[in-house]
């Protein structure tokens, strides 16, 4: 899960690490009375999740209250969804550096990358002189050690108080990093000052999923999803990625999806979103299917070859939505795995043919897209046939 | 023989009474698993199966020989049972547990590289050699999936497992043995680590690798077959050839990943050492009659 | 450095382990307040470093005010040198465990061990019942794990509430151990009650002398040294150790010392007191005689072998030491290694006959404690002459 | 050939700028050790007797070859100092560093026993191979007693290093390499992990062991040699034989010793093994010749 810009700072100053004076604003008003608190010139930055802020325009500079009040309009009225932006001291800086703290998967240690050429440019650098990237693997147990520090710090070009600060900032950066559960906790712009001072210009934290139990702190508000049944489906526990193509899918695991996926691409469909059926979320097959139409999609199709996840539950969740739910577009189903005969029999039984094979049930989607878009209120035709809510 | 597990292997369960422990212990048994022992803390006295159950690793151990463990423990534990597992000597350990914390699947691989363990998993469905053995949940019962024979199969992804094997099947070839390596971002064991058992296995003709997008696994494979350490025939399928990016790590993601990571890198890496790779999950047999110089039968 | 039980008691307290309602008293009278206080029986204990305090009757049970104030007069007069008594509530327990922390080198790992068979016959225990010992190497890094906690309770026998409150003492004394720097953590008896409660009866801790420096907390007294002499050395910063023969060793190096102690045994000779002459107090000649002289020796043996400890520095020390401080007993010095023509020189200059067998030396030394035992203040004959303070 | 060090190893200097850093590389040159470059945070640009001084570890290494590291740090900053050359790859360490807190001193073993690596001390003069090279602080040109010879050394004590070896020449004999393992509780490296270079060195015709009462190690040297690790000839001197009893670790500590860690055990050990024990050092000489087989020459 990543946190908007401001988490991150709000963790940052708590493990020591300096950052600019700034202040969180949801209207510009607050954004305004901010900037004066805080003196001119600042920065009005949007909140949002994506990069690329600066490029889009999303982060302006203001020399007087009545700027700010312009960027912070442009900035709400930009279109992109932004809820809040972060009004901060415009931090006069002799040079950016880059500092990153992230996992490193072969080796089992987390990865310490600097660079004494930070900023936006960083990814540049790091391909056409990736010299310039500084790597430290660092053992979780061990932490860090003052060499790591020390030896970054003198790379970095820093000797002296500038030294002792780097050290400071890094060891509150692994402490962020370890505390918070982090995949990513990153840096970038670091500011260094014509006085040796360290200052966070920006701050990027991602939290590991899977510890968000130990972080109830980072709860996720609608505007963490890309659409009101994204925050829906989060909220019921069911992974859920928005598209914004013809074809719903309520496939069970990521692997089988992606396949899936890049099937409908093959035969040149296009998909609406995809709703995890699979792992504990089989058995909620009417919300799920909710949650799908509530797309309008063209065809829902249903993929799965589980172990755990029965195929005769599934079958049965997807009779009683279709009943309850009565969807205007048609239901493609390949259930197969642990209970595929009783789900074969399941479906038959309520008008649906159970498909086997995944790149048929594919197929036979996409060409539904085709077939029914102009008459989505129709009965469809062909073998096999696929239900619709409507014929039942 | 066969890799990883075979019908001498003794494998001690860990959570063995809860439902998924107690259900997948019944068919780890069904298909011919030695499962010699169970662990859940405060149950010791209790059977599942006819398997005795213990409080603690160490006391299992001290009534019955093991080498393996099967872990049926819900993420946020499954780093203390693992750590349970490599304090008492047990070097070959298979984790389902989907949702380990990152940090800590870091730090389980980190003590399986230490000591010379292998860690299976987790978010896998765990190892089975088709007809003799398995660690994990895998519905062998099903024929037209998990037939026997000289395939090895390696996967990131528990969804595409059955669908992959089917496949195999369907092209007229079984299974020697399938490791899911698991779809976490940090795996205890990654794909290259368990190459060199299949070029030892003279049970296995060939392999075949369920990849996705992202991490730089399928690379590995591709360098390890560059560098001799494997040399049977190799057919990869790779889920997310037309998929959108993954989330993005921050500029740290891009910079680690240099271009590696995306599917089209990887197929690159994987046909310039020799492998095949299909684009869809049905031409899988038809690579492997190919890759194995069969022509199409 | 060791603590003593009340110290180590206040480090559990720190780290959550229950300990019995105590009080640490200067006096008979404090004891007597403070058993008012915490209520009869009591148990009044003598707080020395010294193992087997109760096979010396230094813990005695009270059941009165009355028996309180004779079990405090009667160990503060033992001849034990008992400061302080810790006059503790006596506990009424079901079980005694055992449990302790030390360091295993050649794992390079901490070592845990534990015992449903606790109290003063431990030892034996080991020796007779080793299964009844529960050994568990643990990594410094990584810590106490759950399922350590979770072994060594049950193999204890204990379960539910007892198995949580053993996790609780067992994370507690690992606290103990790694934040004071242990080099042992033990608690032997940890009183089991009826209702499961665990609570540590003796405290056992004793502090790595390297790791002192983090530490000033533990900084010793003068009762922690056996003679006035030692805690002299101990603040001049010289380790020192006491014995009671006649032979007072100036030597470089715990090797080389322990091999002239053994020689001197050989000879029939007997040991006044070891004094550290090598490392930094190599240049500490003076004071390190007046200390050895403190001991009234029959003879000063200085043997050393020395790199870094230069051979004519410590000669010349002990030539200014000898015309300061005129002592009335001989002096045997064998001083080689970086610097030893020079040395030889100064000591010859100053009449004294340099050795350089360090055998040799200890015959000689061992000679004079029966030649001059009955004469100390004549000039000793025999060749090579040893210098005496009375001949320069 | 040589233990541990030799004409060809290259050696780093940490800490190469403090009077014992630099009085010492100057020795170190002096017996003809390699010394590539040294090491003390902000001097670099400094010179210490023509080697080179680096910030830090790896900036050394980026100009330099080295494969050993030569510490001259305070004992309160070893463990960062070894975990540093550790980190960039050395692999051979020896740290003088007399005051290493303990339980550091058990991370700085563990880091090197997980990395393959072998550290020597703290608490130690170092390595020396009379003639070759020395990592270390030995008056080598004191010639009655750092002659080179076939006799390997290993000792705890430091301070009995001149004594025995002064002992070993003056009984027509002289030293193939002499390590000093340290006197500390947990050092570095154990006096049996070295046997298996002293069996493969051809030079070394023999092995004097100092050790003293106290720890495994001796008991250890005496398990090598009934396991075969070991079969050259072996003397050992041990000191404190009528010593008092060291301060007791509580329970604890005589229930880990079990009996072992006494000098009388370290004898019966030693001698049921097959070595030869010496009462006093002067007999080391004469017990080296029986050993060998010269009789008493």
């Amino acid at each position: 899960m990543k946190l908007f810009e401001y988490q991150a700072k709000e963790q940052f100053i708590k493990a020591g690490i300096p950052i600019p004076e700034g202040q969180v604003a949801s209207t510009v008003e607050e954004a305004v009375q901010g900037a004066e608190r805080i003196g001119s010139p600042v920065v009005v930055k949007a909140q949002l999740l994506q990069g690329g802020r600066g490029k889009a325009g999303l982060i302006r500079k203001a020399n007087t209250l009545e700027e700010v009040r312009k960027a912070a309009e442009g900035i709400f009225q930009a279109g992109k969804g932004v809820r809040k932006v972060l009004v901060e001291q415009a931090v006069p800086f002799k040079r950016e550096l880059y500092l990153s703290i992230t996992l490193e998967p072969a080796n089992a240690k987390a990865l310490v990358m600097a660079s004494s050429e930070g900023g936006v440019e960083i990814e540049q650098v790091a391909a056409e002189q990736p010299e310039k990237i500084l790597q430290y693997t660092v053992d979780l147990s061990s932490g860090i050690l003052p060499f790591h520090s020390r030896s970054i710090a003198y790379d970095l070009g820093l000797e002296g108080e500038g030294s002792k600060r780097f050290a400071a900032v890094l060891e509150g950066l692994w402490k962020v990093f370890r505390t918070c559960d982090a995949e990513l906790a990153e840096i970038n712009p670091l500011f260094l000052t014509d006085g040796q001072a360290l200052i966070a210009g920006d701050g990027k934290l991602s939290i590991d999923d899977n510890s968000l139990f130990r972080h109830p702190e980072f709860e996720p508000g609608p505007d963490y999803f890309e659409s009101p049944i994204a925050y829906e489906a989060y909220k019921e526990g069911i992974p859920y990625l928005q598209f914004d193509g013809d074809i719903s899918l309520m496939c069970a695991g990521a692997g089988l999806t992606t396949t899936v996926y890049d099937l409908i691409h093959y035969e040149g469909g296009t998909v609406a979103n995809y709703l995890e059926f699979g792992g504990p979320n089989y058995r909620k097959g009417l919300r799920a299917m909710e949650l799908c139409l509530a797309n309008n999609p063209k065809v829902v199709l249903i993929v799965s070859f589980g172990t755990i996840a029965r195929a005769d539950v599934m079958a049965q969740g997807i009779v009683e939505a279709i009943q309850k739910l009565n969807p205007s577009c048609p239901i493609v189903a390949c259930i197969r795995g642990t209970g595929e005969e009783e789900a074969q029999k399941i479906l038959k039984d309520a008008g649906i043919e159970p498909l086997f094979d995944t790149e048929e049930a594919v197929r036979i989607a996409v060409r539904y897209t085709r077939e029914f878009s102009d008459a989505p209120a129709t009965q469809p035709a062909g073998d096999p046939s696929p239900s619709r809510g409507g014929s039942l | 023989m066969s890799v990883f597990i075979d019908r001498n292997t003794r494998v001690l369960v860990q959570g063995i009474t809860g439902s998924e422990g107690s259900f997948w212990t019944k068919h780890m048994r069904g298909i011919g698993t030695q499962v010699v022992a169970g662990v859940t803390p405060g149950k010791e006295g209790q059977e599942v199966e006819g398997i005795p159950v213990y409080h603690t690793v160490r006391r299992a151990l001290r009534e019955h020989e093991a080498d393996a463990a099967m872990l049926f423990v819900p993420p946020r534990f499954t780093l203390d049972a693992v750590f349970e597992a490599l304090d008492s000597g047990i070097r070959k350990i298979v984790t389902i547990a989907d949702g380990i914390p990152l940090q800590e699947a870091v730090q389980i691989r980190r003590a399986a590289l230490s000591s010379g363990a292998r860690v299976i998993g987790g978010n896998t469905s765990g190892v089975i050699t088709p007809g003799k053995a398995m660690m994990g949940m895998f519905p062998y019962w099903i024929e037209r999936v998990y037939k026997p024979g000289t395939i090895g199969v390696m996967t990131r992804s528990g969804s595409l497992t059955n669908e992959i094997t089917a496949m195999i099947v369907r092209g007229g070839f079984g299974v020697s043995t399938l490791v899911g390596v698991g779809g976490d971002a940090v795996p205890g064991t990654r794909f290259a680590e368990m190459l060199p058992d299949f070029q030892a296995d003279p049970d296995t003709e060939a392999v075949v690798i369920i990849g996705e997008l992202g991490g730089t696994m399928e690379e590995e494979v591709a360098e390890a077959m560059e560098g001799g350490v494997f040399t049977k025939p190799l057919v990869a399928f790779l889920a997310g050839r037309t998929a959108p990016e993954g989330k993005r790590m921050g500029h740290a993601g891009a910079i680690v990943s240099g271009g590696k990571g995306t599917v089209k890198s990887k197929i690159a890496a994987l046909e310039r050492a020799g492998a095949y790779v299909a684009d869809r999950p049905s031409r899988i047999g038809e690579l492997l009659r190919t890759a194995l110089g069969r022509g199409t039968v």
